[in-house]
């Protein structure tokens, strides 16, 4: 079992990946359009011997037993679409503002309320902003393709890990749902117990040879602790926000008008640019790969262009991330937002008449 | 020691030399007591986790000596199944009081109990919420006056109180289950009992291990820590009868 | 019992004027720093033949019980505090998405995660761009004064009423505990069932001499009609954007410097005013009583000015209102930020510290 | 009717003419008939209040023709706590299945029981869910393949099927506690009876009243419709035993 090319569902292609990312527990709860996920863990199991899957009993235990067993030192991951994300929100705090890694994945669908279960791009402020109580963020990727969920949930972990914090994969039920070509990253080998405990010195796995013993919480009782502890947070936040911006540009460069968009709408918009560019628009599009930290840097040389007219958001929503487009563009162009709810998809065409009417 | 004396009792290296919080005369000290007691003597305190609830015993972790992690309320069940998976070979118990376990935490309690997660629970009964400020909780008495049940507990209105310990022993996935407390020295040194026979029965991956304690709550029962001993005995142990409500080990002895 | 004047803790207050708005249930657990809510008012139940008290089992019962109540034509409110807010959301978008009308109170305390009980305004973002997952919007009063508490509480029935949209009343620990004079509103003379129906033709209350049933639901499951559902809400956010922003300006007409806070921080605020106006200082203050809709108008025309020279936004916090006020001055002034967190409130001679750092 | 004949049986008027969604086979369109028959029988449709869940029955509100409130997952028995509280004198149930009320709705199911909330709960107990296609739920057989029980539950893992009626009978707020099934004539009858029992026992605010309704899953069981009758009567009702498990009305009677 090393790199392979497989044809596979979203939902499946994340499953695979975060087992072959060495994966050693997975809690989740069943909700459409991602329970392939759990189930693809629960026939694969048994190849796993260190592996474990469970089933809990609502996603508020879910993201709680991540909690525990992510702090127990191990690599853990849950799963969920929007709803289910909503009644993450409180144990996400927690596991924020205690400082563990793990893994989560939204595949989102269309809300407010049980909504539908068709794709949507409702949830950026959710994840983005903090969903949750308090000052916290999670690093969270927006994958836009199969290849890009496999990529994306197999490096989640050891970024995780590295920066002590959660890490959100944000796709939606179109993207889970697809079935597109992967290649299938190498399996890290299962780690011993001896090399779990090395990896993660902080761990809650018994005091063992450790002269103190290790205590998780994010309880602050007083207040100058508390300021303490949202200060070493935002201090940490600012060095992902150095380190960790991903993003990718397509025929930007000497693009006149810019299409922003990320995750399923940015492959359409893709689509839009080639069809723009042929009929000689300068249309490009600038896709933020991680919507946190965001891609601030590109985007601000890209509205100090002086051959930039404005900016085109597209969302599958009513209007979010323009929010962060807009806060970074800062008056010096138009931001425009053309977007559709409740799963539909706008047509490459679609949003280039939307552009083509604000030239 | 000095020489000619005989060690009959001593503070156990496992419990940290630091003023608790907890109000004179409260239960929950003895508690944390007698588990690190049990931890040293069976010499586990290098492997096992505690998981400490939201409510007063929240800051469980600044006294017993071993691996700790605070849970949110209500989810310390979903903590340690997270942790008792990972780590399928360490002892865990979780510390959770009554609004904690039974309130919020119910569907999380029944299911890890259900699923028999092979950890221990411990759960300190006092029929109030202690940290909030004397709300009801599940297992407030009938008629027994809180700030949230000021003309008392009216069962008509919001039932009667849980009996957590008869309700989780009826789960195939409970293996011990027991109701013990604390309000005298005969008392404790079966609770102490109990709490070993827990972690043994934990060691031994039978199923999931469950303690009711019942103690008191001077401050918001709003008596002398005397007098509360006195409604343990006349009030809480009436209703909340002692005693082992499950025990897999006795019934394979049969 | 009418108009009253009375010296009230913050939560009492809340409590009383929502008794006198003639609220005719309540669903709340508790959590510190707002427990004195549902204390009160199982305390005053027995003078209330028609209102009904409930402590629910968590949090998430409770607003789903909110739910229940409220879409069978009560006056329905419940009140909790950041953690308990968190395991809300999922609630309240299911009851936006329903166009469900109650109301709503965060006393927030320092997140994220346990945290501290002390005061916070971490829940900004939360409360503003949405919690839950999918588009929607709560109109959020954050008063600063328990005298506020008690108008907007009593008010918030009916204009949850008018709108059929949830009420956030957003205010923090300190609020909530600290006692003031109030003057007390009349009390509304309980509505009799008969007037209930008639309020409420869409309540889900019996179909009766309807000759249709009321069907409460927030699932769409045609991604068109969700789109349509979407589409509504939005229209109905825009009429209320356009009729329900308040807001107070404190010495802003001739101020070359303004300060942006609401709630508690604002109460600081208008102190640094004060000092910096004795020193003669050109400073005021823009506060947003409602935070959404938020008062862009207002502070659109202030960034228009040419004698402003920049905006300072205080919140305790490490900066999420920030977003809005920069997002509407869209880089025509700077807008500088101070925060602190934790519970700490910053002083009046800190902030204007700060403002002079600036100058 | 035409004349000379006598009406043995009818469609409901409470009951819309719409195409149901539900497989063939399925349970779920007897008990909706049932429930709206005795609606009709009782002249209760322009008083009740119905909560649907998520799961299968999402949707009951487009077949039964009263006032209907669609809940989020597992919170049925919160959203008609609501109602009830604010609507004392009207009738309310929910329709809810095993994912819902077992899994994650148990703490408001336990808790609306515990406090003897007067509604009615019809709880379909199919051991599968449905709508999400056929995962593992709380009443899952021993053994019982699903897509997240590939190869069959294994109660030393997840553990054992949990008994919704005989855990919710225990709690003194029930006042009628019965399980039934759908898969003969005769017990379609007697399902029915206790349908109506729910409800008048409701009427008189004795406490919840609990229907387990034991029913089929053609789909996701992976079992013709006939089948599925083979598997109810071999396999469910087996570890499910039918009957009444409490009725304070028979009590009160001796």
């Amino acid at each position: 079992m090393d790199k392979k090319i497989a044809f596979m569902k979203g939902n499946e292609a994340l499953a695979e990946a975060a087992l072959r990312a060495g994966m050693t527990g997975y809690f989740g709860y069943p909700i459409t359009p991602q329970t392939e996920v759990i189930e693809y863990l629960c026939k694969e199991a048994p190849k796993y011997p260190k592996f474990t899957v469970l089933q809990a009993e609502s996603e508020v235990s879910s993201i709680n037993m991540v909690y525990g067993a992510a702090a127990a030192g191990g690599r853990i991951m849950t799963t969920t679409s929007s709803p289910g994300f909503s009644l993450m929100q409180e144990g996400i705090s927690y596991i924020a503002c205690a400082d563990i890694p793990c893994v989560i994945a939204n595949v989102q669908r269309g809300g407010p309320g049980l909504g539908t279960i068709q794709p949507s791009q409702g949830d950026y402020f959710q994840s983005v902003k903090g969903g949750g109580h308090g000052d916290y963020k999670l690093i969270v990727f927006a994958p836009n393709s199969v290849q890009e969920v496999v990529d994306y949930t197999y490096n989640a972990f050891d970024l995780a890990n590295k920066w002590m914090c959660p890490i959100l994969i944000l796709s939606d039920g179109a993207i889970g749902q697809m079935m597109e070509k992967v290649i299938l990253p190498e399996p890290i080998p299962a780690r011993t117990a001896e090399e779990m405990r090395d990896e993660k010195p902080w761990a809650t796995n018994g005091k063992g040879k450790r002269t103190k013993r290790n205590i998780i919480t994010s309880l602050n009782i007083q207040s100058d602790a508390m300021e303490r502890r949202n200060n070493e947070l935002q201090e940490k936040y600012r060095r992902i926000e150095g380190e960790e911006v991903r993003y990718e540009t397509y025929k930007a460069d000497d693009a006149e008008i810019l299409i922003t968009a990320y995750g399923l709408s940015s492959r359409v918009c893709k689509k839009a640019v080639d069809i723009a560019r042929e009929q000689g628009l300068k249309i490009g599009l600038v896709r933020p790969i991680t919507l946190w930290p965001f891609p601030t840097k590109v985007i601000d040389e890209f509205a100090s262009k002086p051959n930039v007219k404005f900016f085109m958001d597209v969302e599958m929503n009513v209007g979010q991330m323009i929010e962060d487009v807009k806060l970074v563009v800062n008056g010096r162009k138009p931001v425009y937002f053309y977007g559709r709810t409740g799963g539909i998809l706008a047509t490459a065409e679609e949003i280039l008449e939307q552009i083509k009417a604000k030239m | 020691m000095k020489e000619g004396y005989t060690l009959v009792y001593k503070r156990p290296d496992t419990l940290l030399k630091t003023r608790m919080h907890y109000c004179p005369g409260c239960f929950h000290s003895i508690l944390h007591k007698l588990i690190m007691e049990v931890v040293e003597e069976m010499g586990i305190q290098n492997d096992v986790i505690g998981v400490s609830p939201v409510g007063c015993s929240v800051f469980a972790y600044d006294y017993m000596d071993v691996d700790f992690q605070e849970a949110a309320h209500g989810r310390a069940c979903a903590v340690a199944t997270g942790i008792k998976r990972t780590l399928p070979n360490h002892p865990v118990f979780t510390y959770q009081g009554d609004g904690d376990l039974a309130a919020i935490g119910l569907a999380e309690t029944m299911h890890a109990c259900n699923r028999g997660e092979k950890f221990s629970i411990f759960f300190v009964n006092n029929a109030i919420y202690g940290m909030t400020g004397g709300q009801m909780a599940p297992t407030t008495l009938e008629g027994q006056i809180t700030t949230t049940s000021p003309y008392g507990r009216d069962p008509k209105n919001v039932g009667y109180p849980m009996k957590m310990a008869e309700m989780v022993s009826q789960l195939p996935g409970v293996a011990y289950c027991e109701r013990v407390c604390l309000n005298n020295p005969a008392n404790v040194r079966k609770a102490k009992k109990s709490i070993r026979k827990c972690f043994e029965i934990q060691a031994q991956n039978l199923g999931t291990t469950f303690l009711e304690v019942v103690s008191n709550c001077p401050t918001n029962w709003r008596l002398s820590p005397i007098k509360t001993l006195d409604f343990v005995e006349n009030n809480m142990l009436k209703y909340y009868p002692l005693g082992v409500k499950k025990d897999v080990t006795a019934t394979e002895e049969k």
